[in-house]
């Protein structure tokens, strides 16, 4: 674990894992990405959000690892959900039918509009720079919830001005574009990064810095933003972790590297 | 009544064709790894894989030159990283040339749904907006009569062979697949025959009255290989073995390491037991 | 969290209105009987009526006048005959008229998952060389895009309200159906408001991994209504009541003798459970 | 129970059900709908056929149920079945999916063609006749099944030149009619009825009477069907009821009307 001097006694990770649990409230239905989004919200199950309904994508709906999983099909999910459905299922009567409220995703690429991608790096897509895992269950969920939220470390290689590959729309060009596409639900309405949080701007629907994590300045996020990024007219200052959800995330992690034999954490 | 039980390679030698479409399926839990490693030794090619969630199988499949074409909606290693044999052939043609088509679990999962179903395409509230149609002539779309909406249609996906793995089999042959049951049933449904390898076959498979059971008339074949999912879990038997997947990153980065831990652990070896024994698993 | 357990009087006075479109499923087992003499006894009227397989709990419906159309694949009364207030209500207009949108089964079942699945249409292997598509504008075509196959087509069902009978529910609101589970999951997913009445009221349901459990945050409420769906039956609760049937068939024959059983047992007890003493049931 | 002076000792409705569960062979897919089909798909389980697999459209598959089921979702065949799925997996992974070898239906009235009416008697839809309770599961089955077989009583209300509804399809106008409708599955290979039973001419498609009752004649059955009835060049004189046929049946009527308090007998 490495510690910044900008915000000491914890990590870029910790406080982004924090401050997205945060958000969570109790009884949302999530439907949770595998690594930062499952830690940030089985954290929030575990401080402020007892029943926050977490769905993922192996068909365990009301899931509650003790541990976090290593892979979206862990036994642990399946073990302790309410129920576990059949993966087809999981796509057609919960995510297409408009079951979710929050989808809660990764990527290796957001852009200014919160367009994500999760298939190549390169324009190419025959001949990739990189090839990624691929779409998975992204697109549907980010056209179809209720509302998404993106967790992703910021810097040049992952803010772009515009994503290599569109795998999961965001808002798409901005303004009613994404209104006007087909896509359900009101989209991107916050970014979560290791810097801070970016919203949509409500009628641009550009993404706009809202917040930063304690000790970091708005040069930092301008410097790790591959677009001009507009600032909003009050910056909010989140605060730091307390020691409780410090705690709390640190001891998931442990139980979950004894029980994997391996770290999750991101950092 | 003549059963559908034999060995593992019986089943493959009598099922697997050069040049079929075969989806060995499992979501996480339960990968078909056994019948993969069958399938390498008895070097079947020009193989079309399907799977929405191709892993360390489909990996050691394409490396050992099985694999002509991937159809599939996420590739990796879970919780590891990425899969280099799968990026090798696709990039670099090594140790052939890999065409792939791309879709979403949605997606694919309906396409199965419509493979079982009997129908020849899948209706889909998705892909909105995303670059994927673009690269995959199979994503069109169609109007609904009554509302107007575009919406997402792709073929059923119809295998030639699907192969699964599941918790136990009965002595009639079915068999019962429990936890998290992925897409097991619909791939094999869908498929022209289909084979299910089982951790045991017991007397009686003791299945709750709305738990996922798979008729033995659905099965061509059904085999008893313990462990036949691992590194992946068979819920109720055995845990994911999370070293091995990690481990898997480091065997299989090069080419040479990977074809030699495949000679030495997969093709000198006559069955999944032996395979188990000497690789060091069990 | 607000609990959605509530009494089934309060829970019909809420969510069920004049004019709207409602489904109360149940295939032969689970039939929600309790609920069905509760929107009798509340009078509401104008509604369309959705289901798979009306039988005596619609015949009372509609014989009460609560009905203006019904959708529906099958109308009986299982073993015994016909629905003599159906009848009479769409071929003499009694007590007022009743008009119909008839399907298939198939279809029926999936025009619900179409519903739950937030699709606006659903497409079917079906009603091939049938008349019904001559009756019902619903009815439509749709060509494959992959291979120019025509196959039905027909619109979503979402109701405005579902209503289910199932074993248990605990005391978050979890709902547990188990043994022949019909079209009642995907009919409570396609509605805009679901209601379940149960047996009973439990601390833990014990339900298997792979059992059918609607979560409590799908229902808007949740019932505790002990042989609610009598005369149908509940699995592991009581027997279907099939005297009862048989003698329906006796009490629905003509209108003033239904009308005076109604009266004296449906509309002159205020719940189910006096119901079920005065007309000596239980 | 009545019996007849040209065959004593068992009823119309006994041979009936006797000679189609003779049909019904070992391990196959039998999908029963509820009555006469039901009463000899259990016959021919209880007999020779201890493997066939009888799939109910409530679910049920492997259903072996003790006694006869009053209603299609008795819980007497999820009791013993394979397994029990939902509504919607038996039509959309089972029937559409090509799964039935045969579709064993009954229905009001069955015409030359072997197109079945379950809808209304009478030719006004909106007026009918006789509403009767509609398609139920019967269109899909007969269009879907390998094959279909159907038992019916033979007489002038039932046999008739022309279905006055067409629920179900048959052989349509005969000939090439039912392939060309994209219908799959060979359509009605066998109607059985209380007299004897017809098969398809193998190329015009209409019904023909190929083998006869005990004791029935080949006037009676032209009588009873409401077209000019063509014959077999050789007309198969069907077995009488063995001792062991005849008990089992009549076991299987006496357990069912003690569980369900009524005999479910047709005759």
């Amino acid at each position: 674990m490495s510690f910044s001097l900008s915000h000491p006694g914890y990590t870029p990770a910790e406080i982004m894992t924090i401050e997205a649990s945060r958000r969570l409230k109790n009884g949302t239905v999530c439907f949770v990405g595998i690594g930062l989004p499952s830690a940030a919200a089985n954290l929030a199950r575990l401080m402020h959000a007892p029943d926050v309904v977490l769905i993922y994508e192996s068909g365990t709906i009301g899931a509650k690892p003790d541990v976090l999983p290593l892979s979206i099909g862990d036994g642990e999910l399946a073990e302790y959900a309410d129920t576990v459905v059949s993966v087809p299922e999981i796509f057609r009567y919960w995510v297409q039918g408009g079951r979710i409220d929050v989808g809660f995703l990764g990527a290796a690429q957001v852009d200014r509009f919160g367009n994500l991608n999760s298939t190549i790096i390169g324009t190419d897509y025959a001949k990739p720079k990189v090839r990624l895992p691929g779409a998975g269950g992204a697109p549907e969920i980010a056209s179809n919830a209720k509302e998404t939220w993106i967790i992703i470390k910021q810097n040049l290689r992952t803010f772009v001005e515009k994503v290599d590959f569109l795998t999961s729309v965001g808002h798409l060009t901005g303004g009613d574009s994404r209104e006007k596409s087909g896509a359900r639900g009101a989209g991107p309405t916050a970014v979560i990064s290791d810097l801070g949080v970016l919203v949509p701007d409500p009628v641009s629907k550009e993404l706009t810095l809202a917040a930063l994590h304690p000790g970091v300045t708005i040069e930092q996020a301008k410097a790790a933003t591959g677009w001009d990024l507009k600032i909003a007219s009050k910056v909010e200052a989140i605060a730091p972790p307390t020691q409780l959800e410090l705690v709390t995330l640190r001891d998931l992690h442990e139980r979950t590297a004894r029980a994997h034999g391996v770290a999750t954490t991101t950092d | 009544m003549t059963s559908n039980i034999m060995s593992l390679s019986d089943a493959i030698r009598r099922f697997v064709k050069d040049g079929q479409s075969l989806a060995l399926e499992g979501f996480t839990h339960l990968i078909p790894t056994a019948a993969g490693h069958e399938i390498i030794r008895q070097k079947r090619r020009e193989l079309t894989l399907i799977r929405m969630t191709p892993d360390i199988v489909y990996d050691q499949m394409i490396g050992m030159g099985c694999a002509k074409h991937l159809v599939f909606s996420w590739g990796g290693n879970p919780g590891v990283g990425s899969l280099h044999r799968f990026r090798d052939a696709i990039q670099n043609g090594w140790p052939n040339a890999v065409t792939i088509a791309e879709h979403s679990h949605a997606d694919m999962a309906g396409r199965y749904q419509a493979g079982a179903s009997g129908l020849p395409f899948s209706v889909l509230r998705g892909y909105v907006g995303s670059d994927l149609p673009k690269h995959n002539p199979d994503i069109k779309s169609i109007t609904c009569p009554f509302t107007g909406e575009v919406l997402a249609a792709t073929p059923a996906i119809n295998p030639d062979v699907t192969v699964i793995h599941a918790q136990k089999a009965d002595r009639k042959g079915n068999v019962l697949v429990h936890g998290i049951t992925g897409i097991q049933k619909e791939a094999v449904l869908a498929a022209k025959v289909a084979i299910a390898t089982v951790e045991e076959i017991v007397d009686n498979l003791e299945a709750p009255m709305n738990a996922c059971v798979l008729p033995h008339w659905t099965l061509a074949a059904v085999c008893e290989v313990p462990m036949g999912a691992h590194p992946s879990y068979a819920h109720g038997y055995y845990e994911r073995d999370n070293a091995f997947c990690r481990e898997w990153e480091v065997i299989s980065r090069e080419r040479e390491r990977f074809v030699e831990w495949m000679k030495a652990n997969v093709m000198s070896t006559p069955n999944h037991a032996q395979f188990l024994t000497y690789a060091g698993i069990r």
